[in-house]
This record gives structure tokens, sequence and C-alpha cells, in this order.
């Protein structure tokens, strides 16, 4: 089933251009092994049972997981700077957490807003992101999902964003401060 | 006519509604249902097989051969799926698609022009392709794998909480299904192809029939897995035990496989050639 | 503590019949995904709810995670399929 | 502990019926997203927060991992609901459901 999956991340332009710190096949083990231990950690989560038995089950169910996605999970580039990126994003979830919050309450008091249809004013913003790698084109377009009075319509491969916003209010603070966030998150 | 419907509606729901009252209480015990066998079974199962999950082991052990004809009725609404609407390529598409892995850009290639091979830079998409959506490939990327460990976490674990092969064996399919949506039909046949995938909804029934067969051989009755006790470190007990975990893991290859073939037929009318 | 998860599950469901009249009367079949998706998402922890009840929380907290995979499945398939089929996108003609 | 549990369960239902209310009050399928999306997140949220937090309180090793498996709904929840609500949304734009004469200010009846 895994003949050839690359994902559009792993060959990038300027991949030739940097001198790579681990050879390809060595980054391959490492994203089989990364794969494996997160699966693993989630098996133990899902089974919570510790006997030798359903560890053993586990071991063999990871296995088949790891060999079928490993190269849709971990993407081959950048897996140096792995560990730093995740210790970066659990620092952004918090922050995303309290914009969500934030963009609920505001939500909520429109839903209960007897003048409803005179408060919001629908309409489609576009704007160009710096953003360039999928993945962080991916967070960002889902934080702007989940956050005050906005929707991504469509998010082009170069990074231009289509943005349904419900009022005037919402659509004031795009791409601003989340962009710088998710940019320095991913190290771009 | 659509009146007349209503009211045949309206006429049986009624009778179902007033047979409900003749049916007997939630949890009467004298009832028919748990006065004859139910209790047998609520008392020995654990005894039996050292399966917590009744349920499993009625399913797998005490009622075998009803499962294993269940198996293979999956099996046939397969076969019946591509026997009905399987039709070969009918004519050459007008115009063929093709995707750029690295940037994402689709080629369209008019009938006579000049096609890129097979290769790794380039896979042949859907003609009704939909333009390569970030977010959702995203998501289905890192939502796959753990979809698949959750599939398989339910299969394992049907000795304990509920679940067992049909179950995960859905959600297994169900994951496949998702890579399909995300990319596109094309991309997962050349995976997981039409004929692998009929090959292993065959050996899925084919497990369970055999464990069945074996026990036979053993010397014990058809689907009787204490027979698999000859084997070194079992005893009767959690040798059927084992056994309902092989014929789960038998019917949970089945069903995947012919929920990713129906999907297959289903989604592309027959053709294969283009996907949801 | 058991009597207050009933009548919180017994509210859920109560809005659940909010969620349902867009599933029915919804004037487009997007809107109907709509509320069928809320309805959805609100049976996920409707699951968790009533394994409190009962007092069976390990054995919900299952179902409600493949509720929960199915029911994002299910929506993403019911919009490609809108997408492409019914003549609602289509790019040759 | 079982305070702080049900205060969690109590907003997140409080959330649910701001989702339901905005599905059924809001004017056009593009709005109606809105709450769907992110009302219903929220309340999902908290709720299971709530839930994890009662289930954790006897403290021993199977409740622990039973509140875990609430959590990994969470996590599972927040990424796929946006990309639900995403791919509805995008449906509807390929339809040509008209978002750009939005009915705004004064447009609708």
């Amino acid at each position: 089933m895994n003949v050839d999956n690359l994902s559009p991340d792993e060959l990038s332009p300027d991949e030739k251009r940097q001198t790579p710190a681990f050879s390809t096949s060595l980054k391959q083990i490492i994203s089989f092994a990364i794969t494996f231990l997160i699966c693993f950690a989630t098996w133990i989560i899902l089974s919570g049972r510790l006997d030798f038995f359903h560890l053993g089950l586990g071991v063999i169910a990871c296995a088949i997981v790891a060999r079928l996605s490993s190269t849709k999970l971990i993407s081959r580039r950048g897996i140096e700077n792995l560990p730093r990126q995740w210790f970066r994003f659990v620092c952004y979830v918090p922050w995303l957490l309290y914009q969500v919050f934030l963009a609920n309450l505001h939500v909520m008091s429109l839903a209960f807003n007897p003048r409803l249809i005179e408060v919001i004013d629908p309409k489609i913003i576009r704007f160009k992101s710096k953003l360039t790698r999928p993945m962080s084109l991916f967070i960002f377009a889902n934080s702007i999902t989940l956050t005050p009075g906005t929707i991504t319509v469509f998010v082009s491969i170069t990074g231009e964003f289509t943005v349904h916003v419900i009022d005037e209010y919402s659509g004031l603070s795009l791409p601003g401060e989340m962009e710088e966030k998710v940019a320095e998150l991913m190290g771009e | 006519m659509k009146r007349l419907g209503l009211i045949a509606i309206i006429i049986f729901g009624g009778l179902l509604f007033s047979i409900t009252f003749e049916l007997p209480d939630l949890g009467d015990a004298s009832s028919p249902a748990s006065t004859h066998v139910s209790p047998y079974y609520i008392e020995h199962t654990l005894e039996d097989t050292s399966v917590p999950n009744v349920v499993t082991a009625i399913l797998a052990d005490y009622r075998g051969y009803d499962t294993l004809f269940e198996t293979a009725v999956i099996f046939s609404a397969g076969l019946a799926c591509f026997f009905l609407l399987r039709i070969p390529e009918r004519k050459a598409p007008k115009a063929r698609f093709y995707r750029h892995l690295t940037t994402g850009l689709t080629l369209r290639i008019e009938k006579g022009g000049r096609i890129p091979e097979e290769s790794k830079e380039f896979e042949r998409i859907d003609s009704a392709w939909v333009p390569n959506d970030v977010i959702i490939n995203m998501t289905c990327r890192l939502v796959v794998p753990f979809v698949q460990l959750f599939a398989l976490y339910v299969i394992a674990h049907g000795h304990h909480s509920p679940g067992g092969g049909f179950q995960g064996g859905v959600i297994f399919g169900a994951a496949i299904i998702l890579f399909a949506i995300s990319n596109n039909l094309r991309s997962t046949t050349r995976r997981l192809s039409e004929k692998s995938s009929a090959l292993l909804g065959s050996g899925g029934v084919i497990i369970y029939l055999g464990t069945g067969l074996l026990c036979i051989l053993l010397g014990a009755g058809f689907l009787n897995y204490s027979g698999l006790s000859v084997f070194p470190g079992l005893d009767p007990v959690s040798a059927r035990s084992y056994g309902i975990l092989i014929v789960e893991i038998g019917v949970g290859i089945a069903v995947t496989a012919v929920m990713v073939w129906i999907y297959y037929n289903l989604a592309s009318a027959g053709t294969q050639e283009e996907g949801l | 503590m058991e009597s207050f998860f009933l009548y919180g599950a017994i509210y859920l469901s109560l809005i659940m019949i909010l969620s349902l009249y867009r599933a029915v009367f919804g004037p487009t079949v997007l809107d109907r995904m709509i509320g069928v998706n809320a309805i959805g998402s609100k049976t996920t922890a409707l699951l968790v709810l009533i394994g409190l009840i009962y007092q069976r929380v390990e054995m919900f907290v299952d179902i409600a995670l493949a509720y929960a995979c199915l029911n994002f499945i299910a929506v993403l398939a019911a919009s490609r399929y809108f997408q492409k089929r019914k003549g609602l996108y289509d790019e040759h003609h | 502990m079982s305070l702080l549990a049900a205060i969690l369960i109590i907003s997140g239902l409080f959330f649910f019926t701001g989702g339901s209310i905005g599905i059924l009050r809001f004017p056009d399928f593009y709005s109606r997203l809105h709450p769907a999306g992110k009302l219903d997140t929220m309340g999902l949220l908290m709720t299971m927060t709530g839930m994890a937090l009662y289930t954790v309180q006897e403290f021993t090793l199977a409740a622990i991992f039973t509140s875990l498996k609430i959590l990994l709904i969470i996590v599972f929840v927040f990424i796929t609901s946006p990309t639900a609500t995403h791919a509805i949304l995008d449906a509807g734009v390929r339809a040509g459901l008209s978002p750009w004469t939005a009915p705004g200010k004064g447009e609708r009846e």
C-alpha cells in the first residue's frame, strides 16, 4: 500500500541547496521510529492494559500503522528541528485556546442578540500570507476557522487566503498576530 | 400515490406500536429470552473462555457458525456489488489529468497529446478532479494513522471492551475511504488495488474457516477452539480465548476489504475511474 | 451527581431537537449537513454523559471516539459528493 | 473538584445552546456555519474537560486512562471540526451559493 506516497513538502525546491544533516535512509528510519513511538503512546492510552499480551499486540499494531503511514505523519524534510517545533507548538496551544474562548463569547453574543440581522454583515475578504509550508498553512487556516467570526474558504498552495467574516470587527485582525505566531512556530 | 404511501406507513407504524405493548418489559427476568440460554452464557462464559465480554464470547465461540456465515454474507455483498456494478472502461476519456506531486499543479492533456510517464514526478488523477485542498489533505495525513490505530485497538480488545472484528473492520475501512476522499480514487487503487482487496476479503473468510477446520484436524468439533490446546503453553480455556482473537482478526480483514471494495465500485459507478 | 448528569443528558437531547429542525427543514442540502454535523458533535458528548450515568465510562468513551471518527468521515464524504455530483460543480461544460 | 467539573459541564451546555440557537437564527448558510463550527467545538471541549475531571477524581490507574482517552477525543475533535466546517463551506462555494451578495444590512426582509 505504501508505494511512493511523496507528500508535497518532502521534495521542496530548496532541498538541494541545504546540506542535509542526516542521510535519506537514516531519516527514513528516524521517521519510522518517531511514528512508532507516537503510535505506541496512543496505544497505551487507548488500551489501558499494561500486561505483556496486550503490549505485544500493541507493538504489532503500531508496526503495521507505522509501516503504512510513516511518510504521512512525519515529513522527512526538517526532521532535525522536530523537538523545537513541538515545544513551540505546546506554547502556542494555550494562546490559541484563549483566542478561541474570546471568539466563542463573541459569536455567542451574536447568537443571543435580538437584533441579529442588523448587527452582522457577512462578506469575503482576501489576503496574501507569507507562510509557504503546507503544515503552517494548515495550522494557520484551522486557527482562523476557530477564532473570531472568520472561516477559511480556500487556501491556495502559494498562501493566498480567502476568508468569510461575519462582521466588520472580526476581519480587522487578519492576518496580524496569529500569522506571526504560526511563522515563529514553524520556523519560517 | 404519495398519500397512499403515507396511509400505509401510518397503518404499519400503528401496528408496530400496538405490538410494542405486548413485548416483555425491559429487564424482565421471566421473559422467554432470558430464561433458556442467556443465564447459561452469563454464568459460564468467564470460566469457559476467560473472556469478560459476554457478547464477544457468544458471537465468536458459542454461536461461531452464525458469525461465520455472517462474514460470508458480507463477502457476498461485496461480490454482488462487483457483479452488478463493475463495467470495464468503455472509451478513452477526452482529456487526462496529471498532478505534479511537488507543487500540486495539475496538467490537462488532450487526446493525442504526449503523456508524461508514470513516474515519481507525476501521478494520474481523476478527470473530475477536485482542486488540491491543503487543509483537507493535511488533516487526513494527520488523522488517518490514528484512525487505523484505533481500528486495530478495537479489533484486538474485543475481549474486554465493546468491539471486535466487525466494528474494527468498519473503522479501518473508513480510514482507507478517508484517504480516498482526501486524495482521489486513482491514487488509492494504486496502493490497494481492487484485486488485492477482493483477495483480502476472501482471505479473511478463509482464516475463519481455516481455524474451524484446524480444530477438526486436532480432534475437536468444528469451531471448538479448545482443540487448539495441543499447542504448547495453552490450556483449553485460554485456547478458546486465543481462538476468538484469531477469528476476530479474520473477520476484521474481511470486513475492511469488503468495505473498500464496495466503496470502489459505488463511488465510481463501476468504472473505477473517477471516485468521490 | 448522577441526577445532575441525567438532567444534563436530557437537556442535551432537547437541544439536539433544535438542530434537527435545521436538518429536516433546511432550505438547502448544505443546511441539512450543518444540522447533522451539529447533532453529531452533541452526540459525542451525550455518549460520555450516558457512560457517567451508567458508571461505565470506559466502555462509552470507545463508542464516543468511534462516533467522532465516523461523523467526521461522513461529513467530509458528503461534502465531496455534493461538490462533484449533483451538478453542483461541473467544469467540463 | 466535582464542583469545578459541574461548572465546566454547565458552561459547555450553555455553549451548545448558543450553537443550536445560532444555527436556527442566522440568516444564510454561510453565517450559520459560524455558530455550528465554533460554539459546538467549544461546548464539546468544556463538557469533555468537565467529565474528564470528574472521572479522574477516583485516581485509580483505570480512571486516569479513561480521562486520557476523553482528552484524546478532545484533540481529535479540535483537529477535525474546523476541517469539517471548511469542507462544508467549500462545497457551498462550489455550488455557487452566492456568498458575495451576502444578506447584509438592509437587504433582508
